[in-house]
């Protein structure tokens, strides 16, 4: 007995739209990158349903991908985080402005 | 197993949210793994075991206890808890949380409109994924290891501690806020 | 061989600009005098050589070659001798010598030698080229060139910024109405493609009156009355009274200003085919020889007397254009470029003897300190008014007026005009003559010597003051006609001849009595002005409310500042920041407060484009959603 | 080839003239000068031997020739032929006498900075060089392409002379000049291209060649497109020529820019505005011409009214100047659109007597500045009798400039207007006012610089030798074309005789000889 998709695909919006609210609202840096691997479980999740749908590996093959693309960004986004906690003593991501125009 | 999967879903939906919100960083992480590992089940429940085993062993197991590692570097355990309450007033979350709710209603019509509730899915063992992933799709293999490389390299780079060229940067930017001022 | 004389006193221009400054002053004056000497000779000898030659042939054409050739179009720079053009080139040129001589001492210490040589000749020269030119474009040359001359001289002596705003009313006023003669010569181009006078002439005489005849005469009388002070473009000339003394007598006085009436007189085809401008022609006349002597009655400054007597005389030339005697027009012309000289020289005398006095009222007793400049002050002051019989202003006010009487268009009513002009004239003169001239001397009077080259010119002057109105006497005095004879084949007389001996002779007793009425109440208002000051000096203030208006030139100035001057420099003014230009600088501006606006949405915050990005998100799902 | 030659000695000279000037200044001075007089000397070699060649060729082809260029001297090489672009240098009368104007006033522009010391002389002597070599190849080129890049090449050694030497002012005006020239440029890059296109779907040949755009083009019907391609030409020159909607940068930059950059500005970079209306307007657009010719009429006249006004109440001598050369360009309209025979030649005229005067007068305000340190005309006063020699020459120079009989500036407002009279009254009695208005700003300056008493201390120096020379040789030209316009008219006859209106009088028996 296999769930239908359907259900999957549901679930998986509710974990993205939580994460993209997150992203939006929490403005410690370390909480950001939190938010960004919910998303990005969230989207794996949309594939494997979708895959799970056809029946076909490609879901899973790209869930793969994605593992590796999550590993890459927390490692990266970690290293931003601990960066600006060097620099501005503080993982607030407000207090990294410099681009503002 | 539809039972099994509204549990874990449910679960991991409570989870998450707790995970997001928590003022405490520590405690958001711990929170993710379980909403992790309530995933992982809802992976196993729609056919994928594969996708399972890997969520558990590298997003919980590597991942997350990369950023809890990472936290406690940073000693951000309770020090920062009345900060973050500060921030967290309903004047900022409050918009986004709208904006939010709207995506995920039309993300919901989308998807029940075009996927009847009552299509099958199937099981995908592992072997069948592994063979597309190192058969078609090797280059993809290969470029995701281009990425990881450059994922470490620029960790690395940006995880040296450079003391000089730290302040020194600290320094110019001052100097340019100040410029900006009094433009 | 036409060419030379105007040539020569350019050439003497050139040199005096540039050896002038690093020579001596006898050079200055050499070249100066010599080369203006020179062409008086020539213009006399080429003016005897054209009298000698029968009537019909009396015109010599000599072009220096062309000018501008282009299709459709060509000018050269022909120059024209006929009677008219001899009559004035000899009368300027002779004159402009005797100033040229007189100057030599006069100007002596008094600064800037060689440049007042340079644009005296300079002077001349386009005043030759004015008279001369036998194309438009070559007479405007000449027409603009003794304006500049003219411009220059008054503001000679700079120091004072009185004089170089003199000057610059005495430009723009008359450049005004120059604009109205360069449309005269724009129609004239595209009307009959040529500027040629006697080509322009004879076309027009073909074509009849029409709109575009009386157009151009009418535009050409606009520059006219401009160069010579005719209302309503009197007002510079009072002023231009800054100049020195001699540049007065010869330019504002003898030869510039009487340009207008040299150009009526050149044109008369046209005046002659459009009879409305001829009347306003003797209309202006009239009125501003009133103007002129109405408003020297009351001055006080001895050149201002002259100035508005000269644009009082100078109306009666317009006067005589306007009813068609043009020949007693030219007549007129030359008479009074002799008294008017003669007058200024002498007025020159006196300002130089009592240390630059102007006022007349400080003046007087000249007589015995300089007995001859006494007896050529008189025959100057006797021609001006018209003294019967002796001198040559009777005879020319009285060829003019005779026509006047006869002119069909109220015809009396100008000559009672013309008639009260010669009292009021008799008034205002010998009010002159008799507060500088008689009684004692005033104030210090420790008086400058006189050189002795002032007083040949004005000697030579003083003959010509009297001896040329013999040229031409009425037909109960003589009949001589050598002026009128002269001048018929280039200016034929229109109307009547005569109006009948008695008629005339009834006439000319009445402008007589009338002069010699003039001075004698020139003479009661000197004694009364005597008596009721004694010998104190006055001034203006003391005047009644009608002295002080007559003073002022009727309010003419206050007027022009006030209608034109004023809210023109105001409306300029306004102009002056180029809010044209401000345009680019808003649109600048408006792009800047783009950019703020802008640069608020850059706020440099994660969460702000964050938000941005679920915006969109929201956007396109809505798009998927609502497809 | 002499015409590559022309294009190079300037750039040449200026280089040489540079890395000298790491060692003397006066040195590099005179190499640069020698390069300039070189530069006369091969156009007035050139001129003579086609000219005579002209002389003996002249008659019934010139008028039969219609719409087609015919260039007296010819260099042609391909460039980029896969576009039509082609390497293809052309003069013709009307050439020979603009670059006539350019050499002399590069000499009087090298004359007026001879003296006076500044930072970076190597690079302001090469963008001099520069300048002159750029308005040199928009006189000479006949491809559309090398035109425009010409064009452009003038315009940034102009921004730098500007921005670097310049006065007060002088980045804000150097930028308005810029984006101004700048902005209109692409306009006409724009046209061109159209041009081009249009050109090729007709023809089926795609060529930016001038000759072959000409002889199609002037044959071409007057459609809405057409006018609007020349609406784009006429935007570009009319913006260089400081024409009043768009004069807003002239003033600025004629004021702030050093002496011989608001020389060259004045003289040369307007001119070539005006060369491109007078070359474009008759070669590409003659119907078009025709068809925007009122608009074109009133914007002139507007140009002179609107520009003898402003003239008259500024206090900077050389906004004084500047708006002045602004009202005198309208002129230059006003002569090209009556299009007429009169109007075009003096358009020519004045093109060649502006260039003398105006520069003459930025000389001059340039000399008094050096000597007494402001342009102020409120400070001046009474220097006539401190420095009489400049004096002299500021007096003759504004005299000049208000169009006195005699000088090359009346017979060209006299000729331009004549023509308009014959197109349009109204417009052309309003070009006399306009005269009027400079009357008044020209005596009003004299008055207030050089008469009265100088308060103060009142020394300084006077003209110097080189300088008295230089200014008048600039008079001798400037009464030389007023009296002698012969030969410049001939020069620049040719190519117009079969294309203009000429005059045909109401009354009387035609156009004889006057």
């Amino acid at each position: 007995m296999i769930v239908p998709p359907v259900y999957g695909m549901v679930l998986a919006a509710i974990l993205f739209v939580i994460g993209l609210a997150g992203l939006m609202i929490r403005r410690n840096m370390v909480f950001v990158v939190i938010s960004v691997e919910v998303m990005l479980n969230a989207g794996g999740l949309g594939f494997i349903s979708a895959g799970s749908r056809w029946g076909q590996a490609e879901g899973q093959a790209v869930f793969l991908f994605l593992l590796a693309v999550a590993a890459t960004e927390a490692a990266i986004g970690l290293a931003l985080v601990l960066w600006l906690h060097r620099r501005h003593k503080s993982v607030d991501s407000d207090s990294a402005r410099q681009m503002r125009g | 197993m539809i039972v099994a999967f509204v549990i874990a879903g449910i679960l991991s939906i409570v989870s998450t949210l707790l995970a997001v919100s928590r003022y405490s960083a520590v405690h958001a992480l711990l929170y993710l793994i379980g909403s992790l590992l309530a995933l992982a089940v809802a992976f196993y429940t729609l056919g994928a075991p594969y996708a399972a085993v890997l969520e558990i062993m590298v997003y919980a197991g590597a991942i997350v206890v990369l950023l809890l590692f990472v936290v406690m570097i940073m000693n951000l355990g309770n020090r920062r808890r009345e900060e973050e309450r500060a921030l967290l007033k309903p004047s900022v979350w409050i918009g986004p949380s709208i904006v939010v709710l709207l995506v995920a209603v039309e993300l919901l019509v989308i998807i029940v409109r075009g996927l009847a509730p009552a299509t099958k899915g199937s099981y995908i063992p592992a072997l069948a994924v592994n063979a597309v992933v190192f058969g078609p799709y090797i280059i993809g293999v290969e470029l995701v290891s281009f990425l990881l490389l450059a994922g470490v390299v620029s960790a690395f780079h940006l995880g040296r501690r450079r003391k000089e060229s730290i302040k020194q940067g600290v320094a110019q930017d001052d100097e340019q806020r100040r410029r900006e001022a009094v433009k | 061989m036409i060419w030379i004389i105007p040539l020569l006193p350019i050439a003497g221009f050139l040199v005096l600009t540039v050896f002038g400054r690093r020579s001596p002053w006898q050079f200055s004056a050499g070249v100066g005098a010599g080369t203006v000497g020179v062409s008086a000779v020539l213009a006399l000898i080429a003016g005897f050589t054209l009298a000698s030659l029968p009537a019909a042939e009396r015109s010599v054409v000599s072009s220096l070659g062309s000018w501008v050739v282009i299709p459709g179009f060509s000018v050269n720079f022909g120059l024209r001798l006929d009677a008219l053009s001899d009559l004035m080139t000899m009368v300027v040129t002779v004159v402009a010598f005797l100033i040229h001589l007189y100057s030599t001492a006069f100007m002596r210490g008094k600064g800037d030698y060689h440049r007042y040589f340079a644009y005296l000749n300079l002077f001349v020269g386009s005043m030759l080229l004015l008279v001369l030119g036998s194309n438009l474009l070559v007479l405007f040359v000449g027409w603009e060139g003794v304006g500049l001359c003219s411009y220059l001289l008054i503001g000679f002596w700079y120091e004072n910024p009185e004089n170089g705003r003199a000057a610059n009313k005495a430009f723009i006023v008359t450049r005004i109405a120059d604009a109205a003669l360069l449309v005269a010569l724009f129609l004239t181009v595209a009307a009959f493609g040529t500027l040629d006078i006697p080509k322009v002439l004879a076309s027009a005489s073909a074509a009849g009156g029409s709109g575009i005849v009386t157009a151009i005469a009418a535009l050409l009388l606009v520059g006219a009355i401009g160069k010579s002070a005719q209302l309503p473009f009197q007002l510079w000339l009072p002023d231009a009274m800054a100049g020195p003394t001699p540049v007065s007598a010869l330019i504002h006085a003898a030869t510039m200003v009487t340009a207008g009436v040299y150009l009526v007189a050149r044109m008369h085809i046209f005046y002659a085919l459009s009879p409305g401008v001829q009347l306003a022609v003797a209309i202006i006349g009239a009125a501003t020889l009133l103007y002129g002597g109405l408003s020297a009655l009351t001055q006080h400054d001895i050149k201002r007397i002259l100035a508005y007597s000269t644009i009082s005389q100078i109306g009666y030339m317009f006067l005589g254009l306007g009813v068609g005697a043009w020949s007693a027009a030219m007549f007129h012309f030359m008479n009074h470029a002799f008294f008017k000289a003669l007058l200024f020289l002498g007025a020159g005398v006196v300002i130089h003897r009592l240390n630059d006095e102007h006022d007349i009222f400080r003046m007087g007793g000249v007589r015995r300190t300089d007995r001859l400049l006494f007896w050529l002050f008189m025959i100057g002051a006797g021609a001006l008014t018209g003294i019967p019989l002796v001198t040559s202003g009777f005879y020319s006010k009285e060829a003019i007026l005779e026509s006047a009487w006869l002119y069909p268009h109220a015809g009396p009513f100008f000559w009672v005009i013309g008639a009260f002009g010669v009292f009021l004239t008799g008034a205002y003169v010998f009010r002159l003559f008799f507060h500088v001239f008689t009684g004692k001397p005033k104030g210090e009077g420790g008086s400058r010597p006189a050189s002795a080259i002032f007083y040949p010119p004005m000697i030579l002057l003083g003959l010509g003051a009297i001896f040329a109105g013999f040229l031409r006497t009425p037909r109960d005095l003589g009949n001589v006609k050598v002026i009128s004879s002269f001048l018929n084949p280039v200016l034929a007389s229109q109307g009547k001849e005569s109006a009948g001996i008695s008629t005339e002779a009834t006439l000319q007793i009445i402008v007589a009595a009338l002069s010699l009425l003039g001075v004698l109440a020139a003479w009661l208002g000197y004694r009364r002005s005597l008596k009721r000051r004694g010998t104190e000096a006055v001034t203006g203030h003391e005047l009644s409310v009608g002295g002080r208006f007559l003073l002022s030139g009727m309010g003419a100035d206050w007027l022009a500042d006030n209608l034109v001057v004023r809210p023109f420099m105001w409306f300029a003014g306004l102009l002056r920041r180029d809010w044209l230009a401000l345009v680019y600088v808003g649109v600048g501006r408006l792009s800047v407060l783009f950019h703020q606006a802008l640069r608020y949405t850059q706020s440099g915050l994660i969460r702000w484009y964050l938000l941005g990005i679920g915006v969109g998100v929201l956007v396109t799902l809505g798009m998927v959603v609502f497809a | 080839m002499s015409l590559v030659y022309l294009l190079l000695l300037p750039f040449v000279g200026g280089v040489l003239a540079a890395v000298i000037a790491l060692k003397s200044r006066t040195w590099a001075h005179a190499v640069m000068m020698i390069a300039v007089v070189a530069m006369g000397v091969i156009v007035g070699i050139d001129f003579g031997v086609t000219g005579a060649a002209m002389a003996s060729a002249s008659g019934g082809s010139a008028a039969a020739s219609g719409g087609s260029l015919r260039y007296l001297l010819e260099t042609n090489a391909p460039w980029i032929p896969s576009l039509g672009i082609s390497f293809h240098l052309g003069a013709d009368g009307l050439t020979f006498v603009l670059l006539a104007l350019t050499v002399v006033l590069g000499i009087v522009s090298l004359v007026a900075s001879w003296r006076s010391t500044r930072e970076h002389e190597a690079f302001y002597l090469l963008s001099i060089g520069l300048v002159i070599s750029g308005v040199t190849g928009v006189f000479i080129a006949a491809d559309l392409i090398l035109f425009f890049l010409f064009w452009e090449l003038m315009i940034v050694p102009m921004y730098f002379l500007i921005s670097a030497w310049g006065g007060k002012g002088r980045e804000r005006a150097a930028m308005k000049f810029f984006l101004f020239t700048q902005a209109s440029g692409l306009l006409m890059l724009l046209s061109m291209i159209g041009l081009y296109l249009a050109h090729g779907s007709s023809t089926g040949t795609y060529t930016f060649d001038l000759a072959a755009l000409s002889s199609w083009s002037s044959g071409a019907a007057a459609s809405v497109p057409m006018v609007l391609l020349f609406t784009g030409f006429v935007i570009a020159f009319g913006v260089k020529l400081a024409v009043v909607p768009a004069h807003a940068w002239a003033p600025d930059a004629y004021a702030e820019a050093p002496t011989a950059g608001s020389i060259l500005l004045s003289g040369l970079l307007l001119k070539s505005g005006a060369y491109g209306l007078l070359r474009f307007s008759i070669a590409l657009f003659p119907a078009q011409t025709r068809q925007i010719a009122p608009v074109m009429l009133i914007l002139g006249v507007i140009t002179i009214l609107y520009g003898g006004i402003l003239a008259i109440r500024q206090t900077d001598i050389k906004r004084i100047i500047a708006y002045s050369s602004i009202g005198h360009m309208g002129f230059i309209i006003l002569g090209l659109f009556s299009w007429t025979t009169l109007g075009y030649t003096g358009a020519i005229v004045m093109i060649l007597s502006h260039g003398f005067t105006t520069s003459a007068l930025f000389f001059v305000s340039g000399a008094l500045e050096d000597r007494i340190g402001i342009r102020d005309i409120d400070g001046m006063g009474g220097l006539r009798k401190v420095v009489p020699r400049l004096a002299g020459a500021g007096t003759a120079f504004l005299v000049f400039a208000l169009a006195l009989p005699g000088t090359g500036n009346f017979l060209a407002e006299f000729l331009v207007l004549t023509g308009t009279f014959q197109v349009d009254i109204p417009i052309a009695v309003l070009g006399v006012v306009g005269s009027i208005l400079s009357v008044i700003y020209a005596l009003r300056a004299v008055h207030r610089v050089f008469d009265g008493v100088r308060k103060g201390e009142g020394k300084a120096e006077d003209l110097r030798a080189h300088e008295t020379v230089a200014l008048a040789a600039l008079a001798v030209l400037v009464v030389w074309i007023g009296v002698l316009p012969g030969p410049v008219i001939k020069a620049a006859a040719p190519d117009r005789a079969a294309q203009l209106q000429t005059t045909v009088p109401y009354l009387g028996q035609g156009g004889g000889n006057g």
